[in-house]
């Protein structure tokens, strides 16, 4: 019922509104950018501070075109992909059973949280004695703090599961497996892909923390390097391409939300 | 909560400025609210490396000075950016970051040293028989950053020893060192002359300490301020400097009570910490000990920024004798 | 025991929530329905009508008393797949379209695509709504939501069809075609059909037997035999017996005149 | 409607089924601490790599009669407190915004999902020179990662309140106020108290990350210390506390919800 | 203009959804509704019913034409909360208890709390169930939770009552009850009402005029005035006029017999 939004934005010709977008968002990068040289004017900071985008941007171009950014930007890539790719795979198949078991919640989910607690500077020993370091292990770590927004969510959705639909199912003699590919999944899909949205950034900043912390290469390396060199606007070219990156995988995230709960959007 | 009772143990010490997550100082204060507070930023955790501070505080040094003092902590290179901006007043930095930053343009200038000869060493266990330079070709060592004075320390010590980098294998192993190498990840680790070594030792350990001093002439960690308080408030430096080399001397000639000094000023050092603490002390001092507290050879500016240049670190041609002054050194 | 009972309820009672605070639903309420029987079940809102469906279906418990399906349990009897419910509100899958949402019960079974979209479309010829196939529930009306929600439970051919107020929100017209439908299905296939209603005309129109229900805590008042003859059509009308039936159902439960 | 529960744990008897919890999470905690003893056991771990439970509990009943966990405990709790009130601040009025327009989600999602990924200590100077560090700083900043699941909780949960609802409430010719109250906050709290769960837990890392970077109090600086003396016990002692913490808070936050969502129960 | 209409449809046309892919609700519907009316629409599922009633309620806009409500524009009149709603389906808030679903509109209007307490007492006791007051929807029956929604529309004493469907789950003695309440209210307080309907006897027992629609997408097929007296009482069914009337409204509907 599009009239029931009463909070619409503006009260603008139906073409203007669909397409404000295109212009509010170049906009607000703009204000963004303008916002920034005018900090820089005004406190007077030097490039080591706070470089001008302009000079961040020509650190990004001067290391992209030696591919030196190509390199450890797909380092960190596929650790994220591999962190997230983990972090889901737990956080679906844990959160499932917890959401199913609420006797198996209480006794796991102490555990699950004190990993949410655990700086991995502290077990750092244990984990480079164990596992050693590497892209495989430093996405693995990542996928510590990954998992648990999607864990939450995942329990929430299926938890949110109307009782009507089960009994539906239940009349069917629907087998586990079915409930939870016809019902579950579907039902607890808007819910859950909120985790999705929360768990991708976090991998970012997970990975990229881990690789701070010990990693030769990634990212993470390069914002490390870049202090130590007192290069910030490489630092700070690395920050936007991190922050690129993030909202990336967000986006996507959301793009696949829009696909995949396209019957919301008919029924409104 | 600790008393401070010198334990007469066989005692284990703490580390020193490493880089990421652990870290400096950093400072607070306005620039305007602190016109008569000395913001410094120490480059690490409360720790009694820093005893000699915590004297001068606490013996009235600074305030016969005329100085209040305030003691930031943080990243290292956070206190670089800062002191370059004259966010805070003073940094304690290793030569090479003072380097570094006048190769950037900072205008930081080293006022005085305190860490004689450059701190960093590499440790192994004696079973591993590595005692020269030449016998780390073919071993794997851990070190924690590819950047940092625990780098530059590294590098240093290959360029002394004219041994190529990819002649060794690295790992970076972050803070785990002492544990990266007694569990055998790796054959050698690189760290603080006070700080990796003492505690191996403290875990009953053997080792094999090689000193990159011995190796390099690379100017260690001292104080550092910017040339614009140089040229505003010298009277500042001078008292600074002054007050801070008597806190050295006390800390050298009464190590117990530097020790109980410290252990007022961090009661976590105390209690269980206590023989850490102290043998970090004793291992301190040997740092300190030096024929002219504060100062340091042009000659060793001079070296240190050939290796730097050579090495890599450095890349712009500067004059290396606007990086350092003597003149505020009692 | 009567051989020819499908279903058997006995001294059934239920009661929601904690046993202090909790809603007595229903009180000792026993039935037989046989074999192949059209039986209506018909009473003041609130009585437990729903609540005695879902005990048979298996989705709720009795508290007391017992229930028998088909000679099993109504566990055994719903992982046989005896019962085909048509719940009281549509409890359509809004995220899929109508079509999906008839096929759905079909593809629990297993069925291969062809014949669910071939079930599926004849059941939309059925309910005439052939042409929203392809939309969402969401976009539907709410009689047309519960016609897609009978044509679901028809997809699937249970033994026995648990039919809770299915035409209570359809017009007149689309309600007297469906009764029509449903009479020639069972007469087809001798399904066993439980039929809650409010309409006491529909109830005597298509039932062998009507099951009065009395106020909360519900127990079954009376259970009276609808000897109209079979086929019904519109014909049935004009039978004095027809009236004379009508007139008994609106008496038993309470309904003074008789139109 | 108890009996559609067919995943219910184990055919037990009803007073066993109910009161199992108080059997199986002791033994759960059993079982944690003798694998951990197995591990220091098998290994052969010395106490500065891995101490074990004993040793931990020697330390912490140590420090803290010396006054030493408590002092840096309250300063750590108070951190995250203040750090959890400020982003629950800026997730629920932000996040409502959000959900209430899309254009301006589109607009301004970007900037906060970039906080999210930039590692604090890139920008570190530049946060020391604005705001100063300190206990309300580090609040502030550990904020930062508090914020963003009950951000995107709030996002999901208010545009998960159904249609006809909306409809019922426009037909009184409700006000904003009194749609988001009597209507808005109740039908998003399920989804929006999942965020809170997630946040709650962040606000504790967030706050330990914060001060392992700068802090001279609390008890990320007590980690940073251990670590640095080598005083694993301690390390150890403290992160545990710091597990304890987040499973406190946690547990605090799940009990809220019990009795917020108290209707929940009495329908099923 | 007919100055005593209080609600004038216009030509109004409701396209659902995307121009080339969507679904034409109603086309072309003008109705005018006199102020203190009782006005019946009834039609088949999916004509357009509720639609033309959200319409008026200002919870969807028309595509096309003009609608008025007491002189405003739907929105309005809306803001001046002239309408009541009963919803097709009960739409009660799951997290409220059954006495505070009945008060949130006097909440809304800011009712004091003593007022809204004992207003909510009146119609519990109306629709029967004050023992049912601090229970949650989900612990009721569908019908029950209709009632609920009923007396909820019926506690803000709204100028305009439009009711979809109210008496769609009830038993037929609850749903003659309630009629005679609603009828009860309406002669009191001259309140108007449009009033959808399946049932042709109710609407023809309630209305002064019967408005019946085509199927999808809707039209107002015919407009019967119901001649019959008032007060209107169980005798009313006595009267041949009243079958009569009863015949025209099926003819018009095109349902075949009488009955
Ligand atoms: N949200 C929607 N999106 C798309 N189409 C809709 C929507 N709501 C209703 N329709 C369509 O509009 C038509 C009229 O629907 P409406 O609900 O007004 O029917 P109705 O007369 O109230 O029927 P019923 O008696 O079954 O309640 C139907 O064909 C339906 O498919
Ligand atoms: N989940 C529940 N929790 C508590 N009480 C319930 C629940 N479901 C139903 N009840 C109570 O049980 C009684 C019977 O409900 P039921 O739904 O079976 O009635 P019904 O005969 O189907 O009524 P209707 O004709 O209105 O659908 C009602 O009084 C209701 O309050
Ligand atoms: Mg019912
Ligand atoms: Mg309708």
């Amino acid at each position: 019922m599009r009239t029931l939004d009463w909070n619409s934005e503006m009260r603008l010709p139906t073409f203007v509104r669909a397409h404000i977008q295109y212009i509010l968002i170049p906009f607000a990068l703009g204000l963004f950018l303008l916002l920034w040289e005018t900090i820089i004017i005004v406190n007077r900071f030097p490039a080591f501070i706070l470089p001008t985008p302009r000079e961040v941007a020509h650190s990004f171009g001067a290391n992209w075109q030696s591919g030196i950014f190509p390199r450890h930007l797909a380092i960190t890539l596929f650790e994220i992909g591999l962190g997230f790719s983990i972090a889901f795979t737990f956080a679906t198949s844990v959160g499932y059973l917890l959401a199913k078991s609420p006797l198996l919640e209480k006794i796991v989910s102490p555990y699950l949280i004190a990993t949410q607690a655990i700086p991995i500077v502290a077990i750092a020993p244990l984990i480079i004695i164990w596992i050693n370091t590497g892209s495989v292990q430093n996405a693995l770590i990542a996928a510590l703090i990954t998992f648990f927004p999607m864990l939450v969510n995942t329990i929430i959705g299926v938890r949110s599961v109307r009782e009507e639909y089960r009994a539906l199912m239940r009349s069917y003699a629907a087998n586990r497996w079915q409930v939870f590919a016809k019902l579950e999944v579907p039902a607890a899909l808007p819910i859950f892909l909120g985790g999705v949205r929360v768990g991708i950034t976090l991998a970012v900043i997970g990975v990229i923390v881990v690789e701070l912390m010990w990693a030769d290469r990634g990212l993470g390396f390069l914002i490390n390097f870049a202090q130590g060199h007192l290069d910030t606007p490489l630092l700070f070219a690395t920050v936007a391409a991190l922050s690129a990156m993030a909202i990336g995988l967000y986006l996507t995230v959301v793009f696949i939300e829009k696909i995949i709960l396209r019957w919301r959007r008919s029924v409104q | 909560a600790g008393e401070p009772t010198p334990a007469p143990l066989p005692l284990p010490p703490p580390p020193p400025p490493t880089k990421a997550p652990v870290a400096t100082a950093v400072p607070t204060a306005a620039p305007t609210a602190a016109s008569n507070e000395i913001n410094v930023v120490m480059g690490y955790i409360p720790n009694v490396q820093f005893a000699p501070w915590y004297v001068a505080q606490s013996k009235g040094y600074f305030a016969e000075a005329g100085l209040r003092v305030k003691f930031n902590w943080g990243f290292e290179v956070d206190g670089v950016k800062l002191v370059g901006v004259n966010q805070a007043d003073f940094a304690m930095l290793g030569g090479d970051q003072v380097l570094q930053a006048r190769e950037k343009n900072i205008p930081l200038v080293y006022v005085a040293n305190y860490y004689n000869g450059f701190p960093i060493v590499v440790v192994s266990l004696k079973e591993k028989k590595i005692e020269k330079a030449q016998d780390l070709v073919g071993k794997k060592i851990g070190l924690p950053a590819f950047w940092g004075a625990t780098y530059t320390g590294w590098r240093a010590l290959l360029y002394g020893a004219n041994i190529k980098e990819s002649d060794v294998k690295t790992q970076d192993v972050g803070f785990a060192q002492v544990a990266a190498l007694s569990q055998g990840v790796v054959d050698a680790v690189a760290g603080y002359a006070n700080n990796e070594p003492v505690q191996l030792r403290l875990q009953g350990k053997e080792v094999n300490v090689m000193r990159v001093a011995d190796y390099s002439r690379l100017v260690g960690i001292g104080l550092v301020t910017s040339e614009k308080m140089i040229a505003e408030k010298p009277h500042v430096v001078r008292g600074i400097v002054a007050a801070l080399m008597r806190g050295v001397q006390y800390s050298i000639d009464n190590p117990s009570d530097a020790l109980a000094i410290t252990i007022q000023n961090i009661p976590e050092a105390g209690g269980t910490n206590l023989r850490t603490t102290d043998a970090v002390l004793k291992a301190t001092i040997d740092l300190w000990k030096s024929p002219h507290p504060g100062y340091v050879d042009p000659a060793a500016w001079a070296a240190s920024y050939k290796f730097m240049k050579d090495a890599g670190f450095i890349k712009a041609d500067f004059d290396v004798t606007k990086a350092y002054t003597n003149k505020f050194v009692p | 025991m009567d051989h020819h009972s499908l279903i058997e309820i006995e001294a059934v009672s239920k009661h929601y929530g904690p046993a202090r605070d909790g809603v007595l639903a229903l009180r000792d309420v026993s039935l037989r329905i046989r074999a192949g029987e059209f039986l209506s079940i018909i009473g003041p809102s609130g009585c437990g009508k729903s609540t005695l469906l879902k005990m048979i279906g298996d989705l709720l418990a009795p508290s007391a008393g017992r229930i028998v399906v088909n000679g099993k349990t109504p566990e055994a009897a719903r992982r046989a797949r005896e019962c085909g419910i048509v719940f009281q509100t549509p409890t359509l899958m809004e995220w899929r379209s109508v079509a999906q949402n008839i096929e759905l019960p079909l593809e629990i079974v297993g069925a291969p695509r062809a014949e669910r979209q071939q079930r599926a479309n004849a059941l939309l010829d059925l309910i005439r709504l052939r042409e929203f196939a392809a939309r969402f529930p969401g976009e539907l009306s709410a009689g047309m939501q519960m016609q897609v929600s009978i044509a679901r439970a028809l997809a699937f051919r249970p033994a026995i069809l648990l039919m809770d107020e299915p035409f209570g929100a359809l017009d007149e017209i689309t309600r007297e075609r469906l009764g029509r439908e449903l009479l020639d299905l069972w007469t087809k296939t001798r399904v066993t059909i439980v039929f809650i209603t409010h309409s006491v005309p529909e109830a005597v129109r298509l039932s062998d037997r009507v099951a009065v229900m009395s106020p909360r805590p519900g127990r079954i008042e009376r259970v009276l035999a609808i000897d109209l003859p079979r086929p019904r059509s519109a014909a049935t009308r004009d039978l004095p017996r027809y009236w004379e039936l009508l007139r008994e159902v609106r008496a038993a439960l309470g309904l003074n005149e008789p139109k």
